[in-house]
C-alpha cells in the first residue's frame, strides 16, 4: 500500500472515529444538560430578551404608532360631525 | 506615438491568452447559474465576477506587488529581484519563458523574510498589490472571513429541534464519512495513476464533503490555497445541486415503507437549553479538539449572542451588516484564486468529480446511520432525515422534507431533519480540527 | 497509531492546566452575569467569551505566531528562534521550562525588528497568530477600536442638558478625582508592600474611576498592557455595579434636605448651540490637550454628525453597523488578555479593590463638589447629580433620578444629571490625556 | 517619600487642575457661545435637519403612508354606502 | 514642576504655528459650507473635521510614527534615525530646523525597506503612527476606500436611461475635455512661469473635471498624493456648486430655441439589458483598458449586485453599512492630507483655479458635442442635457433639467440628462485609467 | 515646445482619443445588446427581483400591516354599535 493511500486510510480512521466520539459525547452532554434544566430551571420567564428589545424596532415602532394613531384620531374627528 | 503603442500592447486584446478567455467564459456561465438558476447567488455572484476581475490580462488584480514586477519584468527591476530571490542574472540577459518561470518558483517557495524583501523590491519599482490580492490576504490569508462568516451563521442557526432530539446529532456524524471517503478516493485516484494528489490537498478537496461553504475555504486556505478556488466553486456549487443530487441516493437506500415512517411531534425546547447549548459545545471542543476552537469557536459566539437575548444588537449586526460586507470580500477573494494557471488543471477536474463523491457518500451514510439507529430504537426516525446530515443548510433539510410529501403527503420532515443539518455543520468543523491537527500539526 | 496518540497528547484534557479551568470558570461567571444580571451585556459576553477561547489549551488563540512556536517548542525552530532572540542554545538540548522562560522572556523584551524577524521565523515553520492575537493588534494595538466607539458614543450623546446648564460640567470634573485619588492609593498600597505596581500601571488602573470603558481601554492599552483583561473586566462591571455602589454613598454624604432640592427645569437649547459645542470642545483640546486629540476628536466628530443634521446616513451607522461591529471584535479583544498567566496574579486583586475605591471616590467628590458650588451659588443644585458626574452614562444619571425621588416622589432630576453625566465623559478623556502626557511623554 | 509615591502626588496635582482648569474654560466657553448664539441667532428655525431627512425614514414614511392612505381609503369606501 | 511645564510647552498654544491657525480656520469654512450650505456635507463632513484634526499642534495625528519621531527629535533617537536614514548626525550635535529639515527629506525619499527601519526605530522609541496616518494607509494608501465607494455608487446607479438612448453616452465622453484640457491648462502655466506643475500633478488636477469624489482621490493617490488634499476638496466643494457653475455656460453656448427642444420619451428598459449592461462594461474594460479594472470593475459589480436581483442583501449592504462606514474613514484620512504644510501653498491655488476651469471646459464640451450630434442626427437632443456628462450625479443632471424648465415650462428633461450623467463616471473613470497608464507604467 | 507642454498635449490626444473610442464602442455594444434582448427575450417576467425580495422590507411591512389591521380592526369593532 503505497504511503498516500496508508495515511488517507488512517485519516479516515482516526477521522470519523472522532468524529463520531465527539459527537456521541455530545448527545450525552446535551441529553444531560436538557433533563437537569427541565427539572431544576423548567420553562422560566422569557423575561430576558423582553428585557432587552432592540432599540431601533422599538423607536420604529413608537413613530409608527405615533403617525397612526394621529392618521385614526384625524378620521375620527372628520367623521365625528 | 510611443504612447498610443503602450495603449495597444498593454491593452487586453493584445495581451489575452486562450486560458483567461476560457476563464472568462467560465465565470460568465457561474454569473448564469447563480443570477438565472438561483445557485448560491450570495456567494457565486462574487465569486463569478472575482473570477472575471482575476483574468484581465496586464491588470494583475490577483498578483501581489512582486508577482506583478516579475510579469512585467524590467531588466533593472528583475536585477534587484534577482539577488534578492538568489536567481542568476545578468542585467543584459535576454528574459526568456524560462527566465520568468525561475523567478515564478524562487518566489513560491522563498522564505516569508525573503517575501517581504520582494515586495519592498517591487514597491520602489512602482508596483502595487492588486486590489483581490489585498482582499485575499486580509480575508482569507488571515482566516478572519470564514470565521465571521461562521459568526453569522451561528447567528441565525436554531438548535431548538436539535435539542428536542439529540440523538439525531449522530446522522450529522455519520454523513461526515463523505469527507474521509472523498480523501480515500483521493488517494486511489492518485495510486492508480489517474490523478496526482498529496494527502493535503486530499484532504482539502474531502472537504466540499462537509457541504459548508466557510469550513471548505478555511480548510482549503489552511492546507491546499492553490486549490481554494476549485474546492470553493465546487462546494457552493454542489451546495446549490442539494435538490438534484440527494433524492436518487435517498430512494435508492430507502424501501417505500421506511421513507413513510411518521416521527412524533417535538418537544418544546426551554431559553436556557438554547443558551447552555453553544457553551457546552464551547467546552467539548476546548477539551477535546482545540484545532477546531476557531471555526466552532465562532459559530458558538453567534449563536450564544442570537440566544442569550440581551445582546440583539450584535447578533443583528452579526447577521446582517457583518456578515454582508463579508461575504463581498470573501467571494472576491475566491474568485482571486480562479485564474487561469491555477483553475485549468487536470486537478480542476479531479475535484469537480470527487466532489460530487462526496455528496453523494455523505448523503448516503448518513440515509444509512438512520437505518442503523432504527435497529436499536424502537422510536424510529425515519431514515430520508439521515441525507440532511451532510449540512447545506437549509436546503438538504428541505429535500428531505420534500422528498417525504412525495411519500406521504401528511409527513412533514422538515423540524425533524433540522437536527441532523445543524449536528452536520458542528460535525465538520470537528472534521476540520482533526485533518488540520493531523496535517498540519 | 502515532496520530492518535497525537491528538490525545494534543487534547485539551491531556494539557489544560489548573489556571485554565480557573479562567474559564471565571469566564463562564462572567457570563453568567452578563446575561442573567444584565452587566453591561454587550461587552462583558463577547469578553467572556473571549476569556474562555484565550484559555482553551494547545489553541494558542491569543498567542502570537512566534509565541505558538516557542509553546510548542520544536528543536529545530528553538534553534532558529535563537538565534533571532539572542538566546543561547544548542539543538541537542533539553528544553527545560527554564529555557522557554528565557526564550519568552527574549521575546517579550524584544525590539520591534527582532520581533518582526521572530514572527518570519514562526511563518516559515507554519505557525500563524491565533485568532483573538489578530483582533487585538487590529483593535486594540493601533487604538482604533476604543475611537470607533467613542465615535458612536458621541453620536449617541445629547449634550443639550448640559449646555442648558453649563456649570453643572464642574460636577464632572470633581468626579476625576476617584482616578487620581486610586492612582495614589496604588502608589500607597506599593509603599506599604502590599502590592507591586509601577506608576504606569498605577494610572491605568485609576482610569477605571473614569466608569468609561472605551477610556479605560485605550489608556490601559497605551501605559500597561498586561493589566487590559482585569482593567477592562473591573471597569465594566463596576459600571454594571453603580446601582449598587452609589446610593450608599450618595446617601452617606448628603442631608435628607438637601436631597430633596428641587432644581429649574432646563431651558430649551438652541440646535446651533449643539452644532457648535462639539466644535468648541474640539478648540479648546487643540489650544490646550493634544494628547486627548483622538479620544475627544472622534467624539466630537461622532456629535457633530449628530447634531448637525446633515450626515444622519453617517451618524446613522456611527452609532449602529460600525459600533457594533467593533463592539465584537473589541471584546474578544480584550478577552484575549484574560489567559491565566497575565489574569491568575495578586495585581488582579489589587486592580479589583482599587477599582472599586475609584468608583466611590469618584461619586463622594462629586456629591461633594454639589454641595461646595451651593455654598456659593443661590441657585442651588440637588448634590445628588453629582455622583453621575462619573460618567457611567446613562445608568449614574439614573441612579441620581432614583434615589432623588425615593426622597421626594415628585422631583425628577433625570435631565439634571445628564448634564455632569456627559460631563463626565469629557472629564475622565482629558484625565486620560493628562495620563498619557504626563508618562508616555 | 518614595520615589513612586511623589510621582503619584505630583500626577493627581497636575492632572486634577489640568481636569479642572479645562473643564472650567469650558463652562466658560459653552456660556459665552450660548449667550452669542441666543443673542444673533435665536431659535433658527429647524431647518437644517428638515431639509436633509434620513433617506431611509423619507422612504420607510413614505411607505408608511402610502399603506395608511390606501387602508383608509379603503375604509372610507366601504362604508360609504 | 517640571511636568507642568511639560504640559505647557506642549500644549496647542505654546506651539502651535500660523500655518495651523490658518488651515483650522479653512477647515471649519469647510465645515460651515457643507452644515449651513449644504456642500457635500456627506464628504465635507468629515474632511473638514480631519482637517482640524491634522493641525493641531504636537498632535502629530497625521505623520507615521518615524515623523513623530523626527519632530520631537531626542538626541539618542535622532541618532538611531540618522544611521538608518544615512543622515549625517552626531549624538551631541544641536538639532537645527536644518537638521530636521534633512532627516524630513531622507524620510520622504527613502526606499521602501528604510522606511520599515525607520519605523521599527520610531515604535521602539514609543512612537505610534498618528491615528488620520493609520487611516490614510488603510483606506487611501491601499486604494481600498475609493474602490469601495465606487461598489456602493454602481450599487445606487439606474443605467436606465443610458440605455433607453444609448447615444448620449457620447455627451459624457465629451465632457472629459474638461479633464485633459485642464492638464494642458496645468502644462500652459507652468511653461508661462506661473506655477510648476510636473506632468503627474497636471494629470491629478485634471481629474477634477471628472466631478467624480472618489475618481479624483483615487488618480490623486496614485499620481500626486501630496496634493490630494487640496484637490478632493476642490473636487467635492466644485461639485456642490455645479448650480452655480454651469447654467451661465449653458445659456452662453445655447440659443433659447435650442433650449426648448422637446426630446420623445424614453423606451421601457428589459430587466435584462440592465443585467447585461455592467457584465459589458466589464469585458470592454478587460479589454481595452486593464488600468481602469479596478475602478470600473468595483462599479460594475455594484450595478450588477444592485440589478440582478438574487442578491439584495449584498446590494443593500453596499449601498448602505458599507459605503457610510468608508466615507467616514475616507473623509478623516482625505482630511489628513489638510495639514498647512501642504495645503498653504501656491500650488494649491494653481488646483482651485484650474479645477474650475475644468468644470467650465467639460460643461461646455458636454454641451457643444449635444449641438454637434445635433447637426448629424434627425432625432434632436436638447443641448442642455450635454452639461450633465461631467457627471457630478445627479447634481447635473438636476440643473440640466431646471435650466429646462426655465426655457419651457413643460419640458422636464432630467431623466433624459441622466443618461449623460451615468456615462460621464464611465467616461472619467476611464480616463484615469489611461492616465494611470500613460504615466505609471 | 517644452517637454511638459508636449506631454500634456500627447495626453490630451491619446486620452480624449481613447476616451471616445471606449464610450463609442461602449453605445453600438449597448445597442447590439439591447436590440438582441428585446428580439430573443423580451420582457420577462420581473421574476428574479419578486424571488428574492428583501428581507428586512418583508418583515417591516408586515409589522406595518399587523399592526395597521389590528388598529382598523379595532377601529371598526369601536364603530360597529
Ligand atoms: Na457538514
Ligand atoms: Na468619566
Ligand atoms: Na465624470
Amino acid at each position: 500500500m503505497s504511503d498516500l493511500m496508508s495515511e488517507a486510510v488512517s485519516l479516515m480512521a482516526v477521522g470519523m472515529g472522532f468524529v463520531f466520539v465527539f459527537l456521541a459525547i455530545l448527545v450525552g452532554v446535551t441529553t444531560l444538560m436538557s433533563k437537569l434544566v427541565n427539572k431544576y430551571a423548567p420553562a422560566p420567564e422569557p423575561k430576558v430578551s423582553a428585557a432587552a428589545p432592540q432599540m431601533n424596532a422599538t423607536s420604529n415602532d413608537a413613530q409608527l404608532l405615533a403617525v397612526l394613531s394621529a392618521a385614526v384620531e384625524k378620521y375620527r374627528s372628520d367623521h365625528k360631525k | 506615438m510611443e504612447n498610443i503603442l503602450n495603449l495597444w500592447t498593454g491593452s487586453g486584446f493584445y495581451n489575452i491568452t486562450g486560458g483567461q478567455v476560457t476563464m472568462i467564459v467560465v465565470c460568465l456561465f457561474l454569473l448564469y447559474l447563480a443570477i438565472r438558476k438561483g445557485f448560491e447567488p450570495l456567494l457565486l455572484v462574487p465569486i463569478g465576477f472575482g473570477g472575471v476581475l482575476a483574468n484581465i490580462p496586464e491588470a494583475g488584480l490577483a498578483l501581489t506587488a512582486a508577482e506583478n514586477a516579475i510579469h512585467f519584468h524590467k531588466p533593472e527591476v528583475m536585477a534587484a529581484m534577482a539577488e534578492v530571490l538568489k536567481v542568476p542574472f545578468d542585467v543584459g540577459q535576454e528574459i526568456t519563458k524560462e527566465t520568468l518561470a525561475a523567478f515564478k518558483d524562487a518566489y513560491k517557495t522563498a522564505d516569508h523574510s525573503t517575501v517581504y524583501q520582494a515586495a519592498h523590491v517591487a514597491a520602489d519599482a512602482g508596483y502595487a498589490n492588486g486590489m483581490l490580492a489585498n482582499f485575499y490576504s486580509v480575508i482569507i490569508g488571515s482566516t478572519v472571513g470564514p470565521l465571521l462568516i461562521f459568526l453569522g451563521v451561528g447567528a441565525m442557526t436554531d438548535f431548538g429541534p436539535l435539542l428536542a432530539n439529540p440523538k439525531t446529532i449522530l446522522l450529522g456524524a455519520a454523513a461526515q464519512f463523505g469527507i474521509f471517503g472523498t480523501v480515500l478516493g483521493a488517494a486511489l485516484m492518485t495510486s492508480a495513476g489517474i490523478m496526482d494528489f498529496t494527502i493535503y490537498e486530499a484532504a482539502a478537496i474531502g472537504i466540499i464533503g462537509g457541504a459548508d461553504g466557510p469550513t471548505s475555504i478555511y480548510v482549503a486556505s489552511v492546507l491546499a490555497p492553490h486549490l481554494l478556488g476549485a474546492i470553493a466553486v465546487a462546494a457552493y456549487s454542489y451546495m446549490a445541486l442539494v435538490p438534484v443530487l440527494q433524492p436518487p441516493i435517498m430512494n435508492a437506500l430507502t424501501t417505500a415503507e421506511e421513507r413513510k415512517i411518521k416521527m412524533v411531534q417535538l418537544r418544546p425546547v426551554n431559553q436556557l437549553e438554547k443558551i447552555l447549548f453553544p457553551i457546552a459545545v464551547l467546552i467539548l471542543v476546548a477539551l477535546f479538539l482545540p484545532d477546531a476552537a476557531p471555526l466552532l469557536g465562532m459559530f458558538c459566539l453567534g449563536n450564544l449572542m442570537k440566544e442569550c437575548g440581551v445582546v440583539d444588537r450584535l447578533s443583528d449586526t452579526a447577521q446582517n451588516a457583518l456578515i454582508n460586507v463579508v461575504t463581498i470580500f470573501l467571494g472576491l477573494s475566491v474568485g482571486s484564486k480562479l485564474g487561469a494557471d491555477k483553475f485549468l488543471d487536470l486537478q480542476t477536474l479531479g475535484i469537480l468529480i470527487l466532489g460530487m463523491v462526496a455528496f453523494g457518500v455523505g448523503t448516503g451514510t448518513g440515509v444509512l446511520m438512520a437505518k442503523l439507529m432504527n435497529v436499536f430504537s424502537t422510536q424510529k426516525i425515519n431514515p430520508l432525515i439521515g441525507s440532511a446530515g451532510v449540512s447545506a443548510v437549509p436546503m438538504a433539510a428541505r429535500v428531505s422534507n420534500k422528498v417525504g410529501l412525495d411519500n406521504n403527503s401528511q409527513n412533514f420532515l422538515l423540524m425533524h431533519a433540522m437536527g441532523p443539518n445543524v449536528a452536520g455543520v458542528i460535525g465538520s468543523a470537528v472534521a476540520a480540527g482533526v485533518m488540520i491537527k493531523f496535517l498540519g500539526g
